[in-house]
């Protein structure tokens, strides 16, 4: 039933300045990619990808507006709702693979990464500074190739400027990708220009999560249900990808 | 076998509606639903401004239906023009579905539709959640005859009012009718609550919502009989439709089509196609070859 | 675990009673509900004359719940001392409910059952498919005003009153307490219907039926929760318990106590002892003592 | 679920001048002594009981009021209602069994006798005149005691008097009887008398047939679940039995 399993916050963890992540016994199977729709009763339920996948589930948490600003002040033993996991999740990949996360568009591709045999993956993470970085413990097994936009740890610029570099010198056999959508449609562009095949994993302004309210629609697409991860291929028939999104009353504005 | 209908001069290729405010917020949507098989596509409710409509926990499953407060939430029907265009690609119907504060706000909003070409208008006087619309409005009969009496005067396209479960339910549908509207919608969802045991407060952030799918059948069929007896305009029906035989028991009531909501989460969104196939099945084993030949059969 | 309950002086044993018109029509059959662990039994609705009630059928399983017209088929009141006297053998709270086609009959009907030693009056204003009885007059919250103040001029047992989903339940609730009412009792079965699609007809032979069981408890709780709200006096939760988490469920929305009627169907006559089983349980889990803790708790 | 199955009649027959069986198929698996609720659409809802038990069911019926006439006037192809069966049906008796039917009371039993060995059933069957007696060639086989008010066919006199007989001469293990309940309240004084286990097959005005309208209470037991079928201890215990009844309006009325 699509109804919300009130679970008891087991252990928080400080990850950045506003970041932090929430664990908790759910015992669903989750795919990477996957999400939760988290209830902070009295506030907001809100959408979440899943952080860690094993039984011992997990959401990280940026705090950006009412509902994440609610949930972070939740300590060990505080009630959340969850329900799901809902939407997709990543396709595994096969052969060598290119991930390219934006911020928080880390959260939902670390555990994926996790699952990638390590002389498979390699890993563009760009962050705004050295503080914003997180999950590092993570995928440090995997080739880094890190970048800040002031310079102040790794690369100076942009992810998809290592990625372009990564792409010249390597082979990859699928590209995956979450983080800011202007972000993920120069990846998309890189990767029909290299032939690679990409899955972006999207946001949208979610109410159901089970494909029925159409707010969190793109062109005929649900986030929720037929994503958050789509492939090139759909992603080239949406014309919305990059560039509008819907607010909670459905008005589509640009992003 | 022919499933095309006909209400009040709009011709549809098979009785099988998308209620309002499931999946028709969007023209991309919309343009899908048609694609998945259905007859007609109604918007989502749509008034004068933009509204964010609750927070959540706006929609979540409850034993034998949905149970939803969305609140009304809108892009304002001025922002809305894109979306109908894009939705009239499909060829089939569009419903215009238009809710509003008073006799004014409905009066606007339905001119306004119109002019992006819908089909039909479908006066949402029942929305089981929102105060000061809905429900409230719905309620008075008198209220009622005036703002479709007003939308009649103003638009061509015809006009549908969706009501709501409510105790004199003849006298209202005999306003509507007097009031010169074109179809009765019936039912709306019903008022209802989940309570959490575990945070032991109401689970919908508005508190009461409305109650939809397979549960509330029986009722829906009930209303739709009752009006259906009652008055010479169509009557569609709407109200836990999950399969074929729901339709066509619908149908015997005195529904000249139906309408989806729930059934496309129970079914997903192909549930159009796979209700219309399940209608004709059920008419081939049945001996039936038109769709009208089951439309109120029941009513004695 | 404490479940005792109390409504307006009446002590129950624990808060679970048996509906009217389940079971209820003999003295033989509520005395073996209340061996089966009932905290108060209701009798089968009474009027003033024998009536036979509908032919056949008269009630029905459907999707998810029942469905039935049984047509206030009930001995009379001058026929039914014996079963008040040996239903009153169980000791626990006997609840005589009563019907009427007019204040007059209401009166009459209530002062002989008071006579006869129930415990207390529950007025049946909420019959959802005979004419002139039930629902008819329930809309009209004059009518019910002035019935229920005369019987409690007349009796001195507490007075309940059931009532049926309404639009305007506020307004009707506030009379009811107006006129000084001990409990509110809500709700009756929902008026449905449910058509045979083999022989083209509705089921029933009175066609329109009450529809009870799990697919109404939605709207149960909603209205329990809007009663509870707004007045003072108790209320008693009824519509689709099935268990003790509905039971707990109506009563966080407010209900002194719950009234089952087709669980008994579901779940068998000691689906008393059940529920309160379950609902001990969920208070153990939950570290509730006593039962009044949970009463209103979702109530802001 | 408990609703009517709509099957056609396939078959009837007709058993004296006003009893009649109807033949159908209906799936589902019966026990000698359980009921249908027979809808006759536009008329009423009747319990018959099953008289044949197979897959090719069967309900015998006399005509008594307006929905037995109107089911009287249905022929091969007419459309019928069926749910059930319902209620407990016989306990398959051991050893030597004295079956004892008074008039229509052998409906229920004929399908028991014909499952029970020939060597260990005496059936002794009343009834009010030879034209009355029927299903005659599916009880032939065991020890047959007749019996008719008007002396025209077997023993001239009352069942009961049979069974006194008989349970005179023979040593028997268990009674069954279903007729009048002034009948089987005699039958049961006998058994009681003779220490016999006696179960009988009792009537009450049905609507509900699914134990939930009270409608065929007898002291506190339903016809419709609890029985139709009753042993001696249980019998013992209803006061009404073979004294008093219920009207449709549930008034208590002398039988
Ligand atoms: C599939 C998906 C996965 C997500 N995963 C994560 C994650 O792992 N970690 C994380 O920090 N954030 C994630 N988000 C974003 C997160 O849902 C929003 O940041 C959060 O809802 C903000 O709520 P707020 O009340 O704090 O902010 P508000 O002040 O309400 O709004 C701030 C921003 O958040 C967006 N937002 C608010 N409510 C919703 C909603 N119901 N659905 C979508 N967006 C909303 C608004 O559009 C706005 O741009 C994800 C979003 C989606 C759609
Ligand atoms: C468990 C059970 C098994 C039965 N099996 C058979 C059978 O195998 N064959 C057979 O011929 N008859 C059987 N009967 C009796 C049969 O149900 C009635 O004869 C029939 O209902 C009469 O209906 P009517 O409309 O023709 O008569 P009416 O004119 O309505 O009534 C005539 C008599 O039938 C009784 N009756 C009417 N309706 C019902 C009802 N709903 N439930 C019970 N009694 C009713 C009345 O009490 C009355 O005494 C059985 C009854 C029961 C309770
Ligand atoms: C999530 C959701 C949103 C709805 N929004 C609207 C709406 O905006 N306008 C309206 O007239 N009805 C709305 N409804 C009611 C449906 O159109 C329909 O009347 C109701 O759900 C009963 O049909 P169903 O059982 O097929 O769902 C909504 C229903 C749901 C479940
Ligand atoms: C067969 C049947 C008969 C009923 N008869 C009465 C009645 O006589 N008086 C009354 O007030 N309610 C009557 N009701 C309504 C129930 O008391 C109760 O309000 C309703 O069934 C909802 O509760 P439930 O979902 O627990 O069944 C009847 C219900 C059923 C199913
Ligand atoms: S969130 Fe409702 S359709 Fe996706
Ligand atoms: S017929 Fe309803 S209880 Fe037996």
């Amino acid at each position: 039933m699509n109804y919300p399993e009130i679970v008891r916050i087991a252990e928080t963890k400080k990850e950045t300045e506003n970041i932090k992540t929430f664990r908790f016994k759910y015992n669903k199977k989750v795919r990477p990619g996957q999400f939760f729709m988290v209830w902070i009763s009295g506030v907001d339920e809100i959408p979440m990808s899943v952080s860690y996948t094993d039984n011992f589930k997990g959401i990280t948490v940026e705090q950006v507006g009412e509902a994440t600003k609610a949930l972070f002040k939740m300590k060990k033993g505080d009630k959340i709702g969850i329900r799901g996991p809902y939407g997709n999740g990543f396709k595994t990949p096969k052969g060598k693979v290119l991930f390219v996360a934006g911020g928080t568009g880390i959260i939902p591709v670390a555990s994926l990464i996790e699952k990638i045999k390590k002389k498979n993956a390699v890993v563009v993470f760009g962050a705004k500074t050295k503080k914003k970085l997180f999950f590092m413990d993570r995928i440090k097994k995997s080739k880094l190739l890190i970048s800040t936009d002031n310079g102040s740890f790794g690369y100076h610029g942009f992810a998809s400027e290592l990625v372009e570099e990564a792409l010249r010198k390597e082979k990859f056999n699928s590209i995956i990708t979450c983080g800011p959508e202007k972000m993920m449609k120069k990846i998309l562009d890189l990767g029909i220009k290299h032939k690679i095949p990409v899955q972006a994993s999207l946001e949208r302004f979610m109410k159901c999560g089970i494909g029925i309210c159409d707010s969190c629609a793109i062109n005929g697409y649900h986030v929720c249900k037929d994503g958050p991860v789509f492939d090139d291929k759909t992603l080239g028939k949406m014309k919305d990808f990059g560039k509008f999104k819907r607010e909670a009353s459905g008005r589509r504005v640009r992003i | 076998m022919k499933l095309s209908t006909e209400i009040s001069g709009l011709k549809l290729r098979n009785p099988t509606i998308l209620a309002s405010g499931i999946l028709g917020e969007t023209g991309g949507t919309l343009l899908n639903v048609a694609r998945n098989g259905a007859g007609a596509v109604t918007t989502k409710s749509i008034g004068i401004k933009p509204k964010k409509g609750n927070k959540n926990p706006t929609v979540l499953e409850t034993e034998y239906g949905l149970i939803n407060a969305v609140g009304l939430a809108n892009p304002g029907i001025d922002n809305y023009e894109n979306e109908i265009k894009t939705a009239l690609k499909s060829k089939i119907p569009v419903i215009g579905s238009v809710f509003g504060k008073n006799k004014k706000e409905f009066v606007l909003v339905s001119k306004k539709m119109e002019n992006f070409g819908v089909n039909a208008i479908e006066l949402n006087m029942s929305c089981p959640h929102a105060r000061g619309y809905g429900v409230e409005i719905g309620e008075d009969k008198k209220i009622v005859y005036d703002i479709v009496k007003n939308v009649k005067k103003t638009v061509d396209v015809p006009v549908f009012v969706k009501i709501s479960v409510h105790t004199n339910i003849l006298s209202l549908a005999k306003n509507i009718e007097f009031a010169k509207a074109d179809a009765i919608v019936a039912i709306n969802s019903l008022r209802g609550m989940k309570i959490d045991l575990d945070l032991k407060i109401p689970v919908l952030s508005n508190k009461i919502g409305g109650y939809s799918g397979p549960g509330i059948k029986p009722v829906g069929v009930r209303t739709v009989y009752e009006i259906a007896s009652n008055v010479k305009i169509p009557v569609i029906g709407c109200g836990g439709v999950m399969n074929g035989k729901d339709a066509v028991e619908y149908m015997m009531a005195g529904a000249s089509a139906v309408q989806i909501g729930s059934g496309v989460y129970y079914r997903g969104v192909d549930v159009f196609k796979k209700i219309c196939d399940e209608i004709k099945l059920w008419m081939k084993k049945n001996g039936y070859k038109r769709i009208d030949e089951i439309i109120g059969v029941a009513l004695k």
